[in-house]
């Protein structure tokens, strides 16, 4: 009765409405008024722990291209909101922020959960969201700039790391139970059974957000780790769970020489949470660390810490994405001389601006940045100490070549393939992608 | 009777509005209501109808619900499986057979309880069945049980906790942490067209309707009278002959149904649904929505909600650092100074009298 | 000093100057850039024997060791730089035109296996059985000669043990050693027993058959032996587990327990004892470091203070306003939740917070193959304090006692001239100080978060509801049988589904009894 | 033939006896009168009739042959027993009359409590109780806005609707005026002429109006049976009340 119900009733405002299409989110811009820039960071909730951070640093780079004249002669107005880690309002936010603010572009999301519920509004009031965290990848949207990792710009360099100077061979892939972990799990199993690695020698581990009872899964890394092989944990265990995990690693006394932990969602941020002096030799693979020795990355900390009026406060690698994110689109939006969305995404691919480890962060035409992998040990100052860096820049893969449905996918947003699952095989775009043409 | 119309009326006249300006007016028109003001206003009303059924167990049979949620969610998810087998070979991985998150996970065929799915009637059905069969199991035990006040307070809770994790879980097959999303139409319909969306905000206020009459009906009923005596002194009913174990089941039952009908509703429209809909947080608002309100009468039910919710619409937007005090002190300020809820304002007869102190030991063991 | 100077003979003694030479090159190469080189150079510079490679690897596990441009290399000692080739003070040295010497977890191995075998000599027997284990841990055929020489001269009888079993595991390792000391040996880690003996014997393949047999049947009976301690070991975590749990939900076996008040914000009151930690702990960083080590014991008095007070003020507020209405408390407490989570994240900010492990309270030790962490331990021994406490209040205070009275018969006490309104105000009080100390102990296992409370607020209702309201005893049953059923679900089922489970077999539970395991009995629970 | 017979019944809570072997006989038609004082078990005798509390020990024999013990309070209530509380309870938010109607006798089933329409001969029934617990005129006010006595009034009209074989009736005079209690004495004794009644009571000038056989109840077991007179003057029943 329903079903027929919506029928009926949309044909009939259908019929009365004419054709109904979405209004552009920046409609008709008009010169003198001011830019709006989306801020869509959860600031209550479980996920303000690690998202207030980000909505503080949008608005100090804000500030700063105020204080440089602003953009295109119009000053620059950040839009807060708060999602409230709360996701079906992400999407109900996303959406007040381009048809309403009109907002030129935004900058948020941390979860994927979050971006998943988002992306159908950006894409259909056809908005622009930068998405500053590390990935499962799996996905290649015309609106959407992914400025964080992909699994193979943080996680294959890490384990090659341990490989190599760990001369580790038995490995347990600990994790919390979401899509991200489990693609990268995915990911680094095939690989590491490429490189050998016996199905006997894995341990894969999932455990519920918030987890904080770590004794019996810590005990069993520990058994696991005594079989005679040099062992080390991947950790894409998220958020809150990971201060309990590491407070129970230093309790049953599992030292970086014993059985070395490297972390993908673990930075400065979380280590101010935690003594770190038991954790020392443990590891993180990021893009980016605050101990990064360059006057760039110095300057920005002194902003920060400015900014936030606070030398204690630390920086990290979703912050160092935002800072990149954002001069991307200042620079998109000048070569463009427009914030109309269309204009701003073809100008994108192609920019490429310093990131703060004395390189160049260029946006790929799969709206992926390219991205240097360091490999950092906590030290006891709370800091991460730099010992092993990809020499190289690293490009991102967003669809997993170990999944056999997307192993043949590309994205590519340049004219005239305009593509976000481009099969190479078929040379057809994938459904997938398709929607986003 | 003419009162009774007019809440149902007056929703829906507010819904037509909105949706035709939506429709009909020129986006840059002053008149013109933002796509985004249709969609909230769609929510709006699914909660509206949540609130509706927490209110017919809590406001006229006492029963207080922690886990109301959980059959709003459970039957969001029945009509989010009817939406992912919609998108058909249009996911990201192109699979024609299997919704992207199970492709993901490396599945290969589509487990036994998602078949039928990809029928609309088949999951309109499930929406209210599952959720319902669910109240029914729990209520059968703990009504009889004579499991009551704040001990099914807290068990409705734990309920809802448990599905969480549960749908938390990858291996449950409903998407785990990510839920379902990035539906593309319902029944061929674009899901993103303007048209439809203003479609399901009239459906939405017109189911609402229908179930503010029904209620209404129920408690008007005989059996209705029959609910307020066992919330007012149930051991009297008991030696009067009634059996309230059995009148609480019944209403429970229907309460889920609602519940799940609502979920149905909300899921079209706010375009995903995943476990946090089952956190016990969203019970507890839920509740709120009706105690602001004016528990034990529908319209205040349906009040609270759409005032609470555009409370926090408006909050988490003009002040995003500190809406949660405003929250807060609403809810405190609702329970000490209006303990009837805004509907209490326009009450007439006695004020309730509250029990004596002491009771609670007696609430906390019955 | 002295110590450093008798080991220092007894090294010259036992390797002589023969590996001078080497050790100059290992020193060289120190200075050389590279972390495998850094390693090697430590391999070699602990093999040397020469004296001076001891305060050089000591310097470099302390950070202490810097290289000049030059690739000279020089120790930072409290007086100045000091040259770390000759030993000479260094005074012309400027600290920033020297660089310290880095290092990674391959180069710590080193550094702690180097040590271990140099410090064999120590006169502190503690540092040599340290030492041994260190060696056994490294098991480098090397660190035979060392061995012998130490074992010659030893007559500790615990650290000749410890030798011997550090003699053992280089054996197994050493490529020129007979079958019989290898058999021997794999007897001896056999009866040592244990995870790392266990992975030593288990790299035994490609062996002589006969020592492969031995180790193979060596591991199994080690594995036996492990198996039985898991179980218990399960226990202790169970128990740990539900001690926790047992903290958090005491208070509330008080404030809903015994006065039925629904206190949604109790978590809250967790959180804010936790943040007292934290406080409490920065004011003793500044003010009198000295006592910085029992920081944590200062807080648990302070924590109870502000969540008490705290809860005292609720209850005049807000609680009192609701008697008689528990489902409205619940609501207006819910809304106080809000509050009080959303003012800690403005006040402290969002992220996490660090209270640091005192060292009496970080470590592990062992009651035969039991692996006991002290915090857990030291959770443990408080949540049942904290117990024993709360029940010697409401047992033998006149403040109990009033209690007591109040909730059996408000009108009776009140006519007695009880200020009933003041006890109440007392018993939300003390049921949320209680709370406050639970966040002590959580602050030491959790994030310190303004999220913290909510986390445990439901297991807390299903503690107490579990147990049966208004009976400690219940509360305490209730808590560890959770406790120790998760950890035992856990390996079987896994984390989610094991709580899952729990969760369910409660919910199935309070339907057969309605009343938790220990109901209140008699008519006025009838009623 | 008896109408109830309890025979040796004994109720303890947390070891305290409430009720000690405890047996008594109902005739048919009778009204009998329970004293006793507090902690007596009069009010736990009511719940083991009423199956509110199941006893520890003993029988309680309905009519012919049918065990009390056996069955839950609406099976009980359904058989013809209808109880009144100390504390009056009614309906508060509802009206007199919808507070009637619910006890009706009548199928009690939710199924059909759902279509059940109020019939002509409902309504008369109605009037007629009204008219006995002389509550007509505020047959639409809500149960909440009337006085103490009316609503004990409404209760006992609500046990008529019942339409019961036996009714308990517990301390009906409580807090009444003189005057009410007077009204309610003839009240019962008009009752019993159709049905059988049990009162328990404090009010020693109410029993003696009721002028009835007496039982007096002390720690749980039955201390003396008779007339008012011959229970006043048993030497047990003075050392009770009056001793100590």
């Amino acid at each position: 009765m329903l079903g027929v119900g919506l029928a009926a009733v949309a044909a009939g405002l259908r019929g009365a409405s004419g054709t109904a299409v979405a209004a552009p989110a920046a409609a008709a811009p008009d010169a003198s008024a001011s830019i709006k820039v989306g801020v869509l960071h959860s600031l209550s909730g479980t996920m303000a722990i690690s998202e207030t951070t980000l909505k503080d640093v949008m608005l100090m780079l804000i500030a700063d291209q105020n204080a440089k004249g602003g953009l295109l002669g119009r000053k620059l107005e950040p839009v807060v909101v708060d999602p409230a880690s709360n996701w079906p309002l992400f999407a109900e936010k996303a959406r007040q922020l381009l048809s309403v603010d009109k907002a030129a572009a935004v900058f948020g999301c941390w979860t994927s959960v979050s971006r998943k519920s988002v992306l159908p509004v950006f894409e259909e009031l056809n908005g622009i969201l930068f998405y500053p965290v590390q990935y499962e990848g799996q996905e290649c949207s015309r609106n959407v700039f992914y400025t964080g990792a992909a699994p193979n710009q943080q996680a294959i360099p890490a384990v090659d790391y341990l490989m190599g100077e760990g001369k580790v061979q038995r490995w347990v892939l600990a994790g919390t139970d979401y899509v991200y972990p489990r693609t990268t799990n995915q990911i680094l199993e095939a690989y590491l059974k490429l490189k050998g690695v016996a199905p006997a020698d894995i341990l894969i581990n999932y455990t519920p957000f918030g987890f904080s009872d770590w004794q019996t899964i810590v005990a069993q890394i520990k058994a696991f780790g005594s079989a005679g092989k040099k062992t080390a944990v991947v950790s894409t265990i998220n958020g809150d769970a990971n201060v309990p995990f590491y407070k129970e690693l230093g309790n049953q006394g599992i030292k970086a020489t014993d059985i070395p932990v490297v972390a993908f969602s673990v930075g400065e941020e979380e280590l101010a949470g935690m003594d770190t002096k038991p954790l020392v030799g443990h590891l993180a693979a990021w893009n980016y660390f605050e101990s990064v020795d360059t006057p760039e990355n110095t300057a920005f900390i002194d902003g920060w810490h400015k900014f936030i009026k606070n030398a204690k406060r630390t920086t990290n690698d979703p912050m160092e994405a935002h800072y990149i994110g954002f001069n991307m689109w200042v620079k998109a939006v000048e070569k463009a001389g427009t914030i109309a969305p269309d204009a701003v995404i073809d100008a994108m691919i192609g920019v490429s601006v310093p990131n703060l480890s004395a390189g160049y962060a260029a946006m790929m035409p799969n709206h992926h940045l390219t991205k240097p992998v360091l490999i950092g040990e906590i030290g006891d100052d709370g800091q991460f100490d730099i010992v092993s860096q990809t020499p190289g820049l690293v490009v991102a893969q967003e669809w997993s070549p170990y999944v056999a449905e997307t192993k043949d996918l590309i994205g590519d947003w340049r004219k005239p393939l305009s593509c976000g699952a481009f099969n190479v095989k078929t040379s057809t775009c994938g459904a997938g992608g398709g929607k986003h043409a | 009777m003419r009162r009774s119309l007019l809440t149902p009326a007056l929703v829906l006249g507010v819904a037509i509005v909105l949706a035709g300006l939506n429709l009909a007016t020129p986006a840059a028109g002053a008149l013109h209501v933002s796509s985004y003001v249709v969609s909230l206003a769609g929510k709006y009303l699914c909660f509206a109808i949540l609130a509706l059924a927490l209110d017919l167990v809590w406001g006229y049979v006492g029963i207080l619900s922690l886990g109301h949620a959980a059959f709003f969610a459970l039957g969001g998810y029945a009509m989010g499986m009817y939406l992912m087998r919609e998108i058909g070979a249009r996911g990201v991985y192109a699979n024609a057979r299997l919704p992207d998150f199970m492709v993901f996970l490396g599945w290969h065929d589509l487990p036994w309880y998602w078949l039928g799915f990809d029928h609309f009637a088949v999951a309109a059905v499930m929406a209210v069945l599952v959720p319902a069969a669910l109240a029914f199991a729990f209520g059968w035990f703990a009504f009889r049980a004579r499991v009551g006040g704040v001990y099914l307070a807290i068990i409705t809770q734990a309920l809802t906790y448990a599905l969480m994790l549960a749908f938390f879980r990858n291996d449950m097959g409903f998407g785990g942490n990510n839920g379902m999303t990035d539906f593309k139409d319902v029944l061929g319909l674009p899901l993103h067209a303007d048209a439809t969306r203003a479609a399901l905000l009239v459906i939405t206020a017109l189911v609402l309707g229908a179930v503010y009459l029904a209620a209404r009906a129920l408690v008007g009923s005989r059996f209705g009278k029959v609910l307020v005596a066992v919330r007012d002194a149930e051991a009297r009913t008991r030696f009067l002959g009634y059996r309230p174990e059995a009148y609480k089941l019944v209403v429970w039952v229907i309460s889920a149904a609602i519940a799940g009908i609502g979920g149905a509703l909300y899921v079209m429209q706010v375009g995903i649904i995943n476990p946090s809909e089952f956190a016990p947080a969203n019970s507890i608002e839920a509740v709120i929505w009706v105690a602001v309100g004016g528990r034990g009468t529908l319209w205040g039910a349906v009040l609270g909600a759409v005032l609470v919710n555009f409370a926090k619409t408006w909050f988490t937007a003009a002040l995003p650092e500190y809406w949660l005090f405003g929250l807060g002190a609403l809810f405190i300020g609702v329970t000490l100074l209006l303990p009837k809820g805004l509907a209490g304002l326009f009450a007439r007869g006695p004020v309730r009298r509250t029990a004596p102190r002491g009771a609670i030991a007696e609430e906390g063991a019955r | 000093m002295r110590r450093l100077a008798c080991l220092l003979i007894a090294a010259c003694l036992a390797l002589g100057l023969a590996g001078a030479a080497r050790a100059d090159d290992a020193v060289a190469a120190l200075a050389a850039p590279g972390f495998e080189r850094t390693r090697t150079a430590v391999v070699a510079l602990g093999r040397s024997g020469d004296p001076r490679a001891l305060p050089v690897i000591v310097a470099l596990h302390d950070g202490a060791l810097y290289v000049r441009t030059d690739h000279a290399l020089f120790i930072r000692a409290p007086a100045g730089f000091v040259d770390a080739a000759t030993g000479v003070p260094a005074p012309e040295v400027a600290p920033n035109t020297v660089k310290k010497v880095r290092v990674n977890n391959a180069v710590r191995e080193a550094i702690n296996d180097a040590l271990g075998a140099l410090r064999l000599f120590a006169s502190d027997p503690s540092a040599r059985i340290a030492a041994a284990q260190a060696v056994f841990h490294a098991h480098d055929p090397h660190a035979l000669a060392a061995l012998d020489q130490a074992l010659a001269k030893e007559s500790h009888p615990e650290v000749r043990e410890a030798m011997v079993q550090a003699r053992a595991a280089a054996l197994l390792f050493a490529p020129d050693a007979s079958t019989p000391d290898r058999l021997a040996a794999v007897a001896t880690l056999r009866a040592r027993g244990g995870m790392d003996a266990r992975s030593l014997l288990d790299q035994m393949t490609g062996q002589p058959p006969a020592v492969a047999a031995a180790a193979a049947s060596a591991v199994t009976s080690i594995d036996r032996t492990l198996q039985l301690w898991n179980l218990v070991q399960g226990v202790y975590y169970g128990i740990s587990l539900g001690s926790i749990l047992l903290l958090a939900a005491a208070g509330l076996a008080i404030t809903f327990g015994v006065m039925g008040v629904i206190n949604m914000a109790h978590g809250e009151m967790v959180m804010l004892g936790a943040y007292t930690t934290f406080v409490v702990q920065g004011l003793v960083l500044a003010f009198v470091p000295a006592l910085s080590a029992v920081s944590v014991l200062i807080a648990i008095p302070a924590a109870f203070a502000v969540s008490g007070v705290l809860g005292i003020v609720i209850e005049r507020t807000l609680i009192r306003w609701l008697y008689g209405r528990p489902l409205e408390t619940l609501l207006a407490t819910w809304g106080l939740s809000l509050i009080l989570q959303q003012a800690v994240r403005t006040v402290f900010g969002a992220s996490n917070r660090a209270v640091s492990t005192p060292p009496w309270m970080s470590g592990e030790g062992h009651l035969g193959g039991l692996t006991l962490t002290y915090n857990r331990l030291a959770i443990i021994v408080f949540a049942f304090l904290v117990l024993a406490g709360l029940m010697a209040v409401l047992r033998f205070t006149s403040l109990g006692l009033r209690m007591r009275a109040v909730t059996q018969n408000r009108l009776m006490a009140s006519a007695m001239g009880i200020r009933t309104p003041r006890i109440d105000a007392l018993t939300f009080g003390l049921g949320s100080g209680v709370a406050g100390m639970a966040g002590v102990a959580l602050s030491q296992i959790d994030n310190v978060s303004p999220n913290l409370g909510q986390g445990y607020i439901i297991d807390c209702f299903m503690v107490v509801v579990f147990g049966g309201v208004g009976n400690l005893w219940g509360t305490v049953v209730g808590a560890l049988t959770l406790g120790i059923a998760n950890k035992f679900l856990e390996p079987v089922a896994g984390a989610v589904l094991g709580k899952i489970v729990v969760l369910v077999m409660i919910i199935l539970f309070i339907q057969r009894k309605p009343r938790g395991l220990f109901p209140l009995k008699g008519r006025a629970a009838e009623a | 033939m008896t109408l109830l017979y309890l025979d040796g019944v004994s109720v303890s809570f947390d070891g305290f006896r409430a009720l000690n072997a405890l047996s008594l006989v109902l005739e048919p038609g009778e009204m009998r009168a329970v004293i006793g004082p507090n902690g007596a078990g009069k009010t736990t005798m009511m719940d083991v009739i009423t199956g509110k509390t199941r006893p520890d020990t003993g029988r309680v024999v309905f009519g012919e042959d049918t065990d009390l013990t056996r069955l839950d309070e609406p099976a009980i209530a359904a058989l013809g027993i209808g109880r009144k509380f100390q504390k009056p309870t009614v309906f508060e938010s509802h009206s007199v009359a919808d507070n009637l109607l619910l006890a009706l006798a009548g199928d009690r089933r939710a199924r059909r409590t759902l279509w059940a329409r109020e019939t002509a001969d409902e309504d008369s029934r109605i009037e007629a109780i009204l008219a006995t617990v002389r509550l007509s005129p505020e047959r639409n006010r809500l149960a909440a806005a009337l006085s103490h006595g009316q609503k004990q009034w409404l209760e006992i009209g609500m046990l008529l609707a019942q339409d019961p074989r036996l009714l308990l009736v517990d301390e009906p005079v409580a807090g009444m005026t003189d005057a009410e209690t007077e009204q309610t004495a003839a009240l019962l004794r008009d009752i019993n002429r159709t049905r059988s009644v049990v009162v328990v009571e404090h009010d020693m000038a109410f029993v003696r109006a009721l002028g009835v056989k007496v039982t007096v109840l002390h720690e749980g077991a039955v201390l003396s049976e008779g007339s008012i007179d011959h229970v006043s003057e048993d030497p047990r029943v003075v050392e009770v009340y009056l001793g100590r």
